[in-house]
């Protein structure tokens, strides 16, 4: 171990010098930059100031949203690791974990889709599996413009890139996307959305963490070797997307899909074999973040040799290999004297190792350049003296107008005298319709425990050797968080849990990416704090606390910010595969419940947008009491056999929902549906009203099932019957009737995004374009 | 009864195939490494799906270098029987063991969902347990599956009845529309003129738990154990 | 009008990651090539193209690469007017 | 021993499908590209090759693309040793 020097680090050949405009090029404020000089006693050098800036930007030190973020619940009895960590942890029983988190690469992707989608999903992985969790599924939140809308041909250039770039990447390491979201709205345009979220299993005792101890253990860096691939990508991921920056384009980064499925297999082995202590993905800001975080976490130093770092490129600067973004890089604390079993077994995988550097005992950041001191930091205030902010929050007066707009305002069109009609506009519109031409570009049954895969509710992964199943889902209405962040929050958590549910599932536990826009804007920061005063409410009555996410700001184009869209992807355990519920009809003659009460709210709805080009009004209103009460019993009649198919009431309402249930599984089926609530037809069949789900059940199941919801007090109504295969789909209210063959609706349903991108140039471009680097 | 199944750099089939083995064949199933020199006795070989080596420049084409390699063309040189699937057809292809070649969907996409095909020949040893004519569903999952082949070969095929899968309808008609990949002639699997070696591009390993969606894979299987225990 | 061959030839921009190249690299290394040096793999695009001019075939071709043939951030290209094909 | 840079063009054989080259052919229509005709897309693989000749660097290539850069039954192959890369 080499020895600790006390002197000050010098500038390097070549530095620029440190003015005002360089540290504001880094992101960091005046009093900002005070503090570095009072943590160092001295000014930083350009190799330290670049290493603040990583490590304060919001990607890393979560400025903004830190005072927020600790709101969040984050504690149960079956929570094992909470936010902090590569991934959260719990605990469902036989001995078994399971590591999930989200993560965002909106700004990688709007500038490459293809590369910044896979990067993005490669990033979530490696987060995974450092847990010592081998992934098991990959699901994805996507938002984009519009599709029909004048920047439709970026949009489907986008959508075929990044579905390209997900798939591939996933395809490639073997691992199952299993399910996710698209949206598209004009909100979205030149700054989309890319979340994904992975979910891995583990034995409870392989448990390993991010951390750097034992004084005197040897620092590696495993796997690709650094190149100067996104240089400042974190800083970049946390600054508004400009015509500026636009032009910029930096280095992006490479997925290499193959290299991350043999560290993949490398990980696990290394953390089986007992020699090493602590194992980080090189995320965003890299070595940097990789090595100052699990010291921090273990409150030591770090000694590291920059030479030694394996490049890929001559004469890297210390700056540049400390910043880099090279993706498919591990960092690894050993056990001293194991590094030769370290690499005999990366040497399997035909991977290589290098130490750089130690664990010290000085608690400070030590980086060295031929023994020659670059960067002396005091490790802890790095890490933890990251400034925070609680900024101004004050929500725009034309939202707060546009909540007062009431369904009594609308002029119905004239072709809404057959409500048919509205109904094929609805399942024609893409964030409603079949999102199969994205998913099917997915593996999502390799690994084979994929028990319901994409187009149901939510995705179910069985564990082996049990009789026990995980569900997932991924879920965000961002229309809603605009018109009323704190109900859109509690919307989104709302739906996660009621997707799980609906599939046979007991909610346990979230992972959230808040997609922004400029907190520094007091409508963004509005709408941020409220969002998460949302979440938090929710998460705390439906007992699903936060065990990690993600946070991107400045997700903004030169038309203003985004929707906000605070992302919920959650986990919910199945006792037994035999619970296992699917969104479809099943059989002929079944009857189809309603759970839940309908109500006259239209605001925010797809209906309001599609049909009338309209974003206004409230969002639905939500009781959580309401929501949790239908939940517990909706999961008590499928545990107890009572439930053929259950599918909630989401966007397009009661109709679509209907309809969805009626197309998908062995269908098309017809429906025979009357609803007699004294309500304006739209609204009854196209409002998005909450806390509703719609299933079905045999003929012998249905007075104990309207009998057990009777006694929990929820809502149900007995409202018709499932018709035979390929009839009609019919749908009843007191003065309007929906009828259309079941497989025209069917048609319509499933065509509506191919053909918007068969034989599209940009899908051709996009396909092409992956050709050069990946499969 | 012992069965291999390779392990390339960036197989992610390998696990799958293992487990159906010791499932639906009720058979011991080893790993096999591609840098091993010896089969370690096992009675039959897979080469199972995934990315070997990238799938960079073309899928199996770097694979088919392994040290494993020789050892498994010498083994089906003495008539073992060796099966791949997805990648390992593609493997098989490239290292000269099947004709023809597998390229790019026609659709430029990657597919992934349950398909249709249907038996064109019950024979041992991999497809005795099913009837000529049977149609099965079982996922296919690939970027590149698109069979291609010269006129001559596809004839040839086609009159020795070594045409094993074809992509069909639910009713077993073989359309341009079941196509799922865009193969010539629906081609989803073949065998060599023995017999012994076969390719296909849909995943039998996938459909053997019904649970799962299909329990139509495990006849492959079946059949192969069948063979074993006779042979 | 006159009927040219281009070949627009698309290459991996130079600095950023060609795990393909990387990986024939390694490849043609154990198949027990020596001497072999950097490897990129790139993209070759042939068409046939009638236009008035050499030149306004060039112009043409560079449109597409703009468009649809390269990928502006990761990749780079070339456009090569051959003679004229004889038809 | 010098250095060459050598440069492998692998394109789809005659007569066998190439999904892709139709599909951009489309591509380019749909974009209002007018005279394209025929479209092929093929892969271009460049290495730095050492060897004592330019006839050496050659052969070696050729036998590189019939060992492995080149599907003997889908693709041609044709290859270039450019000047001598001056290192
Ligand atoms: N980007 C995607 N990737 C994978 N599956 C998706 C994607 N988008 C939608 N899906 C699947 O399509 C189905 C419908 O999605 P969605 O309309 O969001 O359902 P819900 O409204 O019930 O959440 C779900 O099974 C979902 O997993
Ligand atoms: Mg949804």
């Amino acid at each position: 171990m080499s020895e600790f020097t006390a002197d000050a680090p010098l500038p390097r050949a070549g530095d620029p010098a440190i003015t005002p405009a360089l540290v504001d090029e880094h992101g960091l404020s005046g009093d900002e930059y005070e503090s570095i000089l009072a943590i160092l006693g001295r000014e930083p050098t350009f190799t330290e100031l670049g290493v603040f800036s990583a490590m304060w930007s919001e990607h890393c030190g979560y400025k903004n949203s830190k005072p927020l973020l600790r709101t969040l619940p984050t504690t149960a009895p079956w929570v094992l690791q909470g936010p902090g960590e590569n991934a959260g942890v719990i605990d469902v029983g036989d001995g078994l974990a399971i590591a999930f988190k989200v993560e965002s690469h909106n700004h990688p992707s709007a500038v490459e889709p293809y590369q910044g989608a896979a990067t993005g999903v490669g990033g979530i992985l490696r987060d995974v599996f450092t847990m010592g969790a081998r992934p098991v599924a990959v699901l994805d939140s996507l938002r984009f413009g519009e599709i029909d809308g004048p920047e439709g041909g970026r949009v489907r250039y986008l959508l075929a890139g990044v579905v390209k770039g997900i798939g591939d990447y996933g395809n490639c390491v073997g691992i199952p996307t299993v399910g996710g979201e698209v949206y598209f709205d004009s909100a979205y345009e030149g700054n989309p959305l890319v979340n994904a979220m992975a979910i891995g299993v583990l034995k409870k005792e392989e448990l390993i963490k991010g951390v750097a101890e034992g004084v005197g253990n040897p620092i590696m860096a495993v796997g690709s070797k650094t190149g100067r691939d996104g240089i400042h990508g974190a800083t970049f991921a946390s600054a508004e997307l400009t015509e500026e920056n636009q032009k910029k384009r930096p280095q992006v980064q490479v997925g290499d899909p193959f290299t991350e499925k043999l560290l993949l297999e490398a990980s696990l082995e290394l953390i089986r074999s007992g020699h090493i202590v602590g194992i980080q993905d090189m995320g965003a800001a890299g070595l940097v973040s990789s090595s100052t975080e699990m010291a921090a976490r273990s409150g030591t130093g770090v000694d590291i040799e920059i030479t030694d770092v394996p490049v890929r490129e001559p004469g890297m600067t210390p700056y540049e290999i400390l910043l880099s973004e090279t993706q498919e890089r591990m960092l690894v604390v050993a056990k001293r004297g194991h590094e030769d079993d370290v690499r005999a077994i990366l040497a399997r995988w035909d991977l290589d190792a290098a130490t750089i550097g130690w664990v010290t005992d000085t608690g400070r950041y030590l980086v060295r350049e031929n023994g020659r001191v670059v960067v002396d930091i005091p490790g802890e205030p790095l890490v933890d003296a990251c400034p925070t902010y609680t900024r101004e929050g004050r929500e725009s007066p034309e939202i707060a107008r546009l909540r007062e707009w009431t369904p009594a305002e609308l002029r119905p069109r004239p072709e809404e005298a057959d409500p048919t009609w509205t109904l094929r506009q609805l399942l024609d519109a893409p964030t409603i319709a079949s999102k199969r031409w994205i998913y099917e570009q997915y593996d999502s049954t390799v690994r084979t425990n994929t028990v319901v895969g994409p187009g149901s509710d939510a995705a179910v992964i069985r564990l082996r050797g049990t009789r026990k199943a995980i569900a997932a889902t991924i879920d965000c209405n961002g229309r809603y968080a605009y018109l009323n962040p704190r109900r859109g929050g509690r919307i989104a958590v709302a739906e996660a849990a009621r997707n799980l549910v609906c599939s046979g599932a007991r909610p346990l536990a979230v992972t959230d990416n808040l997609n922004f826009g400029n907190p520094l804007k007091p409508e963004v920061y509005h709408q941020l704090s409220e969002a998460v005063r949302g979440i938090a409410e929710a998460c705390t009555v439906l007992q699903t606390p936060v065990t990690g996410g993600n946070v991107s700001l400045y997700n903004e184009n030169p038309r203003g910010a985004i929707y906000p869209t605070p992302t919920i992807g959650m986990v919910g355990l199945i006792e037994d595969v035999a619970h296992v519920t699917r969104s479809h009809f099943e059989a002929e003659g079944d009857v189809i419940v309603l759970l839940g009460g309908n109500t006259g709210e239209l605001g925010g709805s797809e209906y309001l947008k599609v049909i009338h080009g309209l974003v206004t009004g409230d969002a639905p209103a939500i009781d959580l009491a309401v929501e949790a009460a239908l939940q517990h019993s909706l999961l008590e009649a499928i545990r107890a056999g009572l439930v053929r198919s259950a599918h909630d009431c989401a966007e397009g309402g009661l109709a679509v929902a209907l309809a969805e249930s009626a197309i998908g599984g062995g269908g098309p089926f017809g429906v025979e549906v009357d609803l007699d609530d004294d309500l304006p037809t739209a609204a009854l069949l196209f409002g998005e009203a909450q806390s509703r789900v719609a299933v079905s059940c045999t003929h012998a199941s249905v007075d104990a099932l309207l009998d057990l919801m009777r006694r929990r007090g929820v809502p149900a109504a007995r409202i018709g019957r499932v018709g035979p295969a390929g009839g009609e789909f019919v749908v009843r209210t007191r003065s309007g009737e929906i009828r259309a063959p079941s497989a025209e609706l069917a048609r319509i349903y499933e065509s509506a995004i191919p053909r918007r991108m068969e034989g599209a140039p940009q899908a051709v471009d996009a396909a092409l374009q992956s050709e050069v680097s990946l499969p | 009864m012992r069965i291999g199944v390779v392990t390339f750099p960036g197989s992610n089939c390998d696990y799958d195939c293992y487990k159906a083995v010791q499932e639906a064949l009720g058979a011991e199933a080893v790993f096999l490494w591609h840098k091993d020199h010896d089969l370690g006795g096992v009675d039959a070989v897979f080469l199972p799906g995934g990315f070997s080596y990238g799938d960079y420049l073309r899928a199996g084409a770097i694979a088919r270098f392994s040290p494993i390699m020789r050892e498994v063309r010498e083994f089906a040189e003495r008539g073992g029987p060796v099966a791949g699937i997805c990648n390992g057809f593609q493997i098989l292809c490239e290292a000269g063991m099947l004709p023809g070649a597998l390229i790019r969907n026609r659709s430029l996409r990657f597919i992934s969902r349950p398909v249709h095909i249907r038996v064109e020949a019950s024979r041992p040893p991999f497809t005795s347990a099913y009837r000529e004519g049977q149609v099965l569903t079982i996922p296919v999952a690939h970027g590149e599956g698109c069979y291609v082949a010269d006129d001559e070969t596809l004839d040839r095929l086609e009159g020795e009845g070594l045409v094993a899968f074809r992509y069909c309808d639910a009713a077993g008609e073989i359309t341009p529309e079941a196509n799922a990949n865009g193969s010539e002639r629906n081609i989803a699997g073949i065998v060599n003129e023995r017999g012994n070696v076969l390719g296909m591009m849909p995943h039998p390993e996938r459909a053997v738990d019904p649970l799962l969606g299909s329990g139509d894979g495990a006849g492959l299987f079946r059949s192969l154990a069948e063979w074993l225990v006779t042979a | 009008m006159s009927e040219y061959r281009v070949e627009v030839r698309v290459v991996p921009r130079e600095g950023i990651l060609d795990p393909q190249g990387k990986a024939v690299a390694g490849a043609l290394k154990s198949l027990g090539f020596g001497g072999v040096g950097e490897v990129h793999v790139g993209r070759l695009v042939t068409l046939g193209l009638s236009a008035d001019s050499a030149e306004a075939a060039e112009t043409a071709a560079t449109e597409m690469c703009r468009q649809l043939l390269a990928n502006p951030v990761t990749e780079d290209f070339e456009v090569r007017v051959l003679e004229a094909a004889g038809r």
